[in-house]
């Protein structure tokens, strides 16, 4: 069976290295915090200025000075910092973010992703993700694997405007986890419980690369 | 010293003409200088090229300026959910530069700081490099982008001083001590104008040396766009 | 999370290697890494490229460090009175290379931004500008300079907290930010290391993103090159 | 007779204007914010990162941490504002710093001047100065006119390797005041009290631009 929202945020979760800095995207990203094991110590880096996102706060402390980028209202940590937005983004294309989590509407074979426009359509800006996709060390996917009308959204090449190329390295979807391999290729590393292997070929209209048995995920 | 206190925000914006080039602090409706919009709208200056990562919302914020028409052109990241906004682009009425969010803060940076050109990875292979200079450091291509600078630059801090030094709250931060480096002008908003001396000269956000206005804001509104708690 | 505290210089810097290309904090003899620049003594580490906008007196700082033969090189702005400095660099044992200051800074804090290039009309006619590219901007000359990054970064404040903030004191500050988030290894020493949560989150000068090592440092020498005082 | 330092820093005061910031050069530079008027108010920048420096403080308030950029020791002021060398070359760069006053070695007739380096003898280093001449909208050079061996430091050409091109506004020196013309030449704007204009044609090697009667200048 697909995964819903969240199985793939506690798949993705199962991704994130202890004591590492991470920036997560508006959606499935955000959920991903909420699954990140209790051994496990991050850092979320809000791109409006903020290092340790904290829980959402009580009604009585809700204060609209301090929100994350998705203008949520939110608390700090102990350990937290603030800063401008012009040393977030330096922390950003620095390098200093480990890893960036992120939604998208397409995904290539060679790892380009398009996630900020639809021509016709209302363009909202592209806000800090072309940034993010330019600049972070390793970038995880979290979209569904196909759209609304059941067309591939893992592609050989992107049909909308892309955010950034060949940054993507890894995709986790409602069907499967995949590696987006440096020569191109989507290699599938996992399955959803009870998806199989052919499901995800009719699902994939990019390149995908199957060895062996596909494990299933495993997924509390 | 020449004095840099102004008596409210319609002082402040008074010799702000048409098409002047303004840059607008704030990340959302966060640590937006809701004192100088107000005023603006008074004023009815028209022609505005507004610099500012968002856009406000329909009735707050630059949402309220485009409302009235007195914006041409905006520069930003993200303009959000605005019905009018969408209504005016679509209908030719608004130039819009849509720029990734880090480039537009480090762009504005470098205004104030003197530095004309610097290279960023960020839109590379994107619609965003088109026209651009590529180039290639270390193996990796990067866009040439170019220093943004402005007439006047409105900011909004927590606490300042009679000197200009300013303290911002929380993540009201943001884009508001680029651009008050970056403005001809900067005319800074700001909750509590204290005498100088009483701020910790190693705790100021923005020395004064970049803001040539500065006043007390009043019934500061704060509006919040998601307010999202944890129930008790 | 990863422990970031180490329990003192030595361990803090035993695994840097010959031949390494280091920063090191400070202004003249104001916010050195005194602690640091002992253990570097001690592990007899050589072959060092040195980032610094100065290079200590000759019994103290980086001084010490060329008394020992363990620099190679240093990159600087200011190289001041030492004359074991003079008489390594006239015997062609010492290699420099001298930086206006504030392309020094604006270099450094390229390479902890993520900005690969950048222009700078510091130096433009000079023989500072030999062999760079030349840039013209809105009628003026401009040089194009090279991000800075080194291997360890070695920085001073005065408190830190177990998540790696840090906080400076006075003109401690200097160089100390931009350095380090310019080093893909930071090492600061801390007059004061607190737990994580005493240190005011709107006031963090520099935020732990960009520190791996933080340890408290230990006599803190803090040699003053020019007493000056007013006579009661 | 030919002014002392002092004479030169009283003479230098009289330029600077009400609210403005001010970088002072090491040396006679330093000397100027002793004498200017007490009507007007100007902040004084060190470029090691602090706006605002007060006076040297009384020995039981030495502080190691708060040094000029001659590092010597000083204090701060109310309304002073401490920061990074990268902020505060940022401040020079983008032009916050209205006025920069430094010594030379040579100023040129087009406005060149050198003073970092002399070839041969030890090199220190520019340190601040390429970043200041080439940023600041006026600059002030305080000066001997001529060297110790009676040879003339205003020139037609600098000999020495120069720190800036064509941006030095004015020149006080230990005989006159001379503005450095847009189009090249010195003219000849005061006398140094009891100096006469020959005197000063003989010890300017640059053009010089006298026109009609040259007034001494006036120092308390």
């Amino acid at each position: 069976m697909a995964l819903d929202k969240i199985g793939i945020a506690k798949r993705i979760a199962q991704e994130v290295k202890d004591g590492s800095y991470i920036n997560l995207g508006i959606g499935i990203p955000t959920l991903v915090a909420n699954y990140i094991p209790d051994n496990i110590e991050v850092v979320l880096q809000s791109e409006n200025g903020l290092l340790g996102i904290g829980r959402f706060p009580y009604e009585e402390d809700v204060d609209a000075d301090l929100i994350n980028a998705g203008k949520q209202t939110i608390t700090m940590l102990k350990g937290s910092a603030l800063f401008s937005s012009a040393e977030s983004f330096g922390m950003i294309r620095g390098g200093h973010v480990h890893l960036t989590i992120l939604g998208a509407m397409e995904v290539s074979e060679n790892g380009d992703i398009a996630n900020w426009k639809i021509p016709g359509k209302m363009v909202k800006g592209m806000g800090g993700a072309m940034d993010l996709v330019a600049s972070a060390e390793n970038i995880i996917v979290a979209m569904q694997h196909k759209s609304r009308s059941g067309e591939s959204k893992l592609l050989k090449e992107c049909t909308l405007p892309i955010t950034g190329i060949k940054c993507v390295k890894k995709v986790v979807s409602d069907l499967a986890v995949l590696e987006v391999l440096p020569e191109g290729g989507f290699k599938l590393l996992e399955r959803a419980p009870g998806v199989s292997v052919e499901e995800i070929k009719e699902a994939t209209a990019g390149k995908l690369i199957i060895k062996g048995d596909i494990p299933e995920m495993k997924i509390d | 010293m020449i004095n840099k206190v102004v008596s409210n925000a319609e002082e402040a914006v008074k010799d702000i003409k048409d098409n002047a080039v303004l840059m607008l602090g704030g990340f959302g409706l966060c640590g937006i200088p809701e004192n100088c919009i107000s005023a603006l709208l008074k004023t009815g200056v028209k022609g505005l090229t507004c610099i500012s990562n968002n856009a406000g919302v329909d009735d707050f914020g630059i949402g309220l300026m485009l409302k009235t028409r007195q914006v041409k052109k905006m520069i930003s990241s993200y303009v959000g959910e605005n019905a009018e906004f969408e209504r005016q682009l679509l209908a030719g009425e608004l130039e819009v530069d849509l720029i990734p969010q880090g480039t537009l803060a480090e762009r504005i940076r470098a205004g104030g700081a003197g530095i004309p050109a610097f290279f960023t990875p960020a839109g590379y292979g994107t619609e965003v490099a088109e026209g651009k200079e590529i180039r290639e450091f270390h193996g990796k291509k990067y866009l040439m982008e170019a220093w943004l600078q402005a007439d006047f630059a409105l900011v909004k801090a927590w606490k300042g001083d009679t000197a200009g030094n300013l303290i911002y709250k929380g993540t009201a931060r943001n884009f508001n001590p680029m651009m008050a480096a970056a403005g001809k002008i900067t005319i800074a908003e700001v909750e509590e104008l204290v005498p100088v001396g009483e701020l910790d000269p190693n705790y100021i956000h923005t020395p004064g040396i970049y803001v040539q206005r500065i006043f007390e804001g009043k019934n500061y509104e704060k509006r919040i766009e998601q307010r999202t708690v944890t129930p008790r």
